[in-house]
């Protein structure tokens, strides 16, 4: 079927609540509303308050108790409304979600789902564009995955909700209404692997989410130009797919990866560490960043400047020293 | 202890003064003035919507229905008093004299906060529920710690009162005896969510009880009530009297913004019932019946609200451009040499981007 | 609405029934069992103290003067019961039938949590405060929409109501109608910070109001109370009659860990007035003042407490050897590469190091 | 005077409650206990309750009332009492802490300290022991800064205190009991400087806080294997002190990163990748990073194996591949 990222999602959500009793949705307004995206769409109708239901406007206390909740057998999917609101919820995830396992010892598993729509680009006001993807994937014990097409949307979704890890399910916002094809009866790659979107021999562009679609237009634009870009989806933030991502660069010899979120500091920063670690004498030019620049997200009438755009993962490109081809 | 079980209220539905008379109903000239702003508010925020529609703000939650808590609220705050508003309160702003283009500014998307808190003593409209109750508390406090004659009025929603921040804010101004005053304008909902899944309390008021904290609980569709209540902990305030909870039970009668759909989660008949209680049509219905207004002064206020939403719409059209370098203005104190680089990219991008335009023939 | 302005209480300071008749005192068996769990939960803290002195606990937050709260509460806990302590519960974990060993696998350092929480339905000892309440409420209601018999009581201090969490649990718990029983050991200090500074509640115990929820004050050095009212408030909970919020007054009489130091900011007088009001020596006051205790049956208490104190001395002195390996074993259900990456790094690491210790001459 | 890194943070709180009347001093435990590792001792005493206090048991609480009182022109220096224990101030701190002067256009500074004994090696138990510098440092419009010495920790504190900007101050806890000279008449450099500890000509070791000690005894170690090791200690983490670091690197050309924080998404990510950015022609070996591991901190039975060492350091500097020289 043809799907929008947001309309795959709600599919995923409603398969796992068909499939398995234990998965339970719930947050702000993702009852009869169906969210402020309409992820959660029919749900509460479908399957009944006690299994899609509205919380109180509490975000620590919704995953706080999400927690409490799966402890003790069931398998909750919870929404934080946008990005910078689950900031009340920062202790819980990273002292207690991304830790009950390792602090038990191994004995208390936490499979649970935490939805963050996040990132620009939709003309959002402040506090509901942050790219927050950096502070989860800096904490150990949480898988962050995020999904750039509608059918990984589907498919990540559904085996987010299964893992028995707790998972930050990053949603790029700015991709709900994209449409793509989607077949629930074909199993999608596994969540924890990247998938090489575009095949090239020249350099390797490093994208997720909100900017996958991005690097695929710059490469585009890098043919015309006379560069064979290669596109990786990364889709697990973390943990990250060392094998996918090594044998491209190293047969490409360069990289540049994009992402929305300010390049201090940013999840940018840890794939050109450590592509640059494992692949240093194939380089020919340092793994450049195309990211946010190092400021607060900025207001609607200025995002056009701040997000990276093909023009500057084209520049980022032609700076790659080619002249040492 | 307990707050009262039903709403205070001077004025009623039908706008006859009610039996209370633990408050006095405020001198005809605030009641007058009330009316005038509200007027003005409603009219303001019906322009504002209209603009919504048009596509010249990006987002706009409206403030219609609750003109009486924020025009209430507002106008009992002394001169040295300030103000901690939320992204719901444009009528709050406005009748705190900020310019309406100032006002709209977060929405419209040219910047985060319009205008300049110290100017107008209000702090910026805040979107992350609660927080700005903490500010409150803090910049009440450190006026008391200050020995100055401050008080604080914030503005928070019913929903809001959810967030851990709502409770360190109430417990923070109990235990300093900050000088602040809670105004919970509880509209029935949060965006969907209804008040009886937020809480189980018999009142937000009550919410008070456990922070050794008075609370209120007032006809928040009557503006006589909120101005009197608010005036009277602002005052207590003040005077060392500490911090106030006061809940104003009011409905939000558009949607939560533009963006919203409420036919999803509430009935037309439960609006209809509430524009009964309309905050401008009692008022008006008091003012009138006890000769307080007369056709000439409504025509007057009506006209005066025309103007200033005309005057809206016309400085609206004009384009709020916001230069790009502005970026990298207001980071730190003085730009970082990290920022100077990627501002400097960013003009280049730009000088090229203009050079190419040139380029094309005319 | 409001709870009792003083703290209910069955048995007195001295050891005699007060006059309040709304819980029965719990039967003779019952009481018999708090007071050889208090005299063992005493014997075991202080050899945790002795341990700690010796360097053998890396900290050790004393459960001294708060045996009635904490054991008191473990008691009423049905067998399908679940239980969220923090850092402070050493006794109510050992009460709870945890091996000693296990529950001081956090404080010796080997481990974060040292017992299996499914073995003993215990949450982990909890030291984010107020987190753990969160925890509770959400395992409770899972448990309500699962339709088990099962309630849950956590335990929090006083300062810990201060946090944003402990406020979104309460009002998660009452709008969800969970069953769990949030008890609050008010020991009048959160390390340096006395209550007064914490809260201008007439007590904890009115919090409740705000939420909805009953509130109850007990005196929380008389078992008796504690475990009355623990005892009902689980039973309604899983009768579907929601949560409640209990406060138990009781004190702190040792540091607020080995490394605080008290002298900086509290009087040993007032810990002397507290000595005189313990929670065993009243017990056992009422238990003898009643011939339900004997001395051979004391004296068989004690002499279970020493063996057990023996045995935590004993098992204590054992070597708790961790692999390093372990480091990353936890971490995610199965190893990740780079995981399994970095234990091969550390491996290695680890037998250089054992052959270089072979290149030693002996 | 000689002076544990502890009693010069307390001179130079004492120092600035003296000079500047608009500094005030709160959080959990500051006042009359002095504060947990008693960096506040006695300044309840001399300035009185009203300047030094105790605070209810809340850090969104201690945070955001700090955010109103900055606002009316109070130079609030607050206490997170533990690493872990920010966490719930987490959004008061990444929206408006960092964002405010921005928000506002300029309009409203928040000069302000939020002090942060953070890291580990003391034995503590979990949540005591969390190098959580990244969270910060990845959020625009905070500078974040850590001494490694008792006279940085006056001096930089001072001038953190001095700020407009709003100051995330992180202190090593381990740190806390060094002793070394303080002059509290002579100004320090500035905070956002880094600073060369040790000249060196063969490799460049960039540490900070906690590590800055570890990394000149790696570089004493190295010395006797016959590398000349260059100890940098950035001191500002944000901004970043290019100029420094990269002189250093590029003349050579080589450099290790070193910290105690989990090396995913790590701040040695981004010194890294700009490192490498800025100076991949004169790097004969990919910039290496000795960092903990990818694991929740560790319980203190085994935190020796989890922090990095001198013998980790030079295995990294072994690394460094030196047959290319
Ligand atoms: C911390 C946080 N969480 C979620 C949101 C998203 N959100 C914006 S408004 C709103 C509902 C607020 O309800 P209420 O406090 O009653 O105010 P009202 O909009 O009714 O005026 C929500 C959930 C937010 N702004 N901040
Ligand atoms: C979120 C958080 N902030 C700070 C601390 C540090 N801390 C540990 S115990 C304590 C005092 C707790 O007081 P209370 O809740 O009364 O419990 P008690 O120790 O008296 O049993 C503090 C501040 C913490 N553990 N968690
Ligand atoms: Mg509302
Ligand atoms: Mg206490």
């Amino acid at each position: 079927m043809i799907a929008t990222m947001a309309a795959a999602l709600n599919a995923a959500l409603r398969d796992c609540l068909r499939e398995d009793p234990s998965v339970i949705v719930f947050g702000e307004d993702v009852g009869p509303l169906g969210g402020v995206f309409r992820v959660t769409d029919g749900l509460a109708r479908e399957f009944g308050e006690e299994r899609c239901f509205d919380t109180p406007l509490a975000e620590s206390g919704i995953v706080g108790t999400a927690v409490g909740m799966a402890m003790y057998g069931l398998r909750p999917v919870v929404e934080m409304q946008f990005d910078a609101f689950a900031y009340p919820a920062f202790e819980q995830i990273a002292s207690h979600v991304a830790k009950m396992r390792n602090r038990t010892r191994g004995r208390v598993a936490l499979p649970m789902v935490i939805r963050i729509p996040y990132g620009g680009g939709i003309g959002g006001v402040e506090h509901h564009c942050d790219s927050s993807e950096a502070y989860y994937t800096h904490t150990a014990g949480l898988r962050v995955v995020t999904p750039g097409t509608p059918a990984d949307a589907y498919w990540m979704l559904r085996q987010a909700v299964a893992s028995p890890d707790p998972v930050v399910f990053l949603e790029p916002k700015r991709r709900y209404w994209a449409r793509g094809e989607v077949d629930p009866a074909v199993p999608g790659t596994p969540m924890d692997r990247a998938v090489v979107r575009r095949e090239g021999t020249d350099v390797t562009l490093l994208a997720y989410g909100p900017m996958v679609q991005t690097a695929l237009e710059a490469a585009e634009a890098a043919a015309e130009e006379g560069w064979s870009a290669e596109v990786i989806d990364l889709r697990s933030l973390s943990p990250f797919d060392d094998e996918t991502v090594t044998a491209s660069v190293r047969r490409t010899g360069r990289a540049v990866v994009v992402h929305e979120a300010q390049s201090f500091c940013g999840y940018g920063a840890e794939v050109a560490a450590r592509v640059t670690e494992r692949c240093f004498h194939h380089l020919h030019a340092p793994v450049l960043r195309v990211g946010g620049f190092d400021i607060p997200y900025p207001p609607p009438a200025l995002e056009e400047h701040h997000l990276p755009g093909v023009d500057r993962i084209l520049d980022a490109v032609a700076r790659l020293q080619w002249e040492h081809a | 202890m307990l707050p009262s079980p039903q709403p205070l209220g001077l004025i009623d539905p039908d706008g006859k003064r009610t039996a209370y008379r633990g408050h006095p109903l405020p001198p005809p000239e605030v009641l007058r003035e009330l009316h005038r702003r509200m007027v003005i508010g409603r009219r303001f925020d019906r322009q504002a919507g209209a603009l919504t529609r048009q596509g010249r703000l990006a987002v706009y939650p409206s403030s219609h229905g609750q003109e009486a808590c924020q025009i209430g609220g507002v106008l009992a705050l002394g001169p040295g008093d300030w103000l901690f508003p939320t992204y719901r309160d444009s009528v709050a702003l406005l009748t705190r004299g900020i310019d309406p283009v100032e006002v709209l500014t977060l929405l419209r998307g040219s910047w985060h906060s319009g205008y300049d808190p110290y100017r107008y003593k209000t702090g910026p409209q805040c979107t992350p529920l609660a927080t700005n109750a903490l500010h409150a508390v803090g910049l009440a406090d450190a006026a008391r710690r200050r020995g100055d004659d401050v008080a604080v009025l914030v503005l928070m929603g019913d929903g809001a009162t959810s967030e851990g921040d709502a409770h360190e804010a109430f417990n923070f101004a109990a235990v300093y005896g900050a000088p602040v005053v809670f105004l919970i304008q509880n509209n029935g909902w949060a965006i969907s969510v209804p008040l009886e899944k937020q809480s189980k309390a018999p009142t937000l008021a009550h919410k008070a009880v456990g922070y050794g904290i008075p609370g209120r609980l007032v006809d928040g569709n009557d503006a006589a009530i909120v101005y009197a209540v608010v005036h009277d902990a602002l005052e207590k305030a003040r005077g060392g009297g500490g911090p106030t909870v006061v809940e104003a039970v009011t409905y939000r009668i558009e949607a939560h913004t533009n963006a919203d759909d409420p036919t999803r989660y509430r009935d037309d008949e439960e609006v209809a019932a509430w524009r009964r209680r309309d905050p401008i049509d009692r008022m008006e219905a008091y003012l009138r019946g006890n000769g307080l207004i007369d056709d000439a002064a409504l025509d007057g206020v009506r006209a005066e609200a025309e103007e200033v939403a005309a005057g809206v719409r016309e400085r609206m059209r004009a384009d709020d451009h916001v230069a790009p370098a502005e970026l990298f203005a207001h980071v730190y104190a003085e730009q970082t040499p990290q920022l100077r680089e990627q501002a400097a990219l960013l003009a280049a991008e730009l000088a090229a981007d203009a050079d190419v335009d040139q380029e094309v023939p005319a």
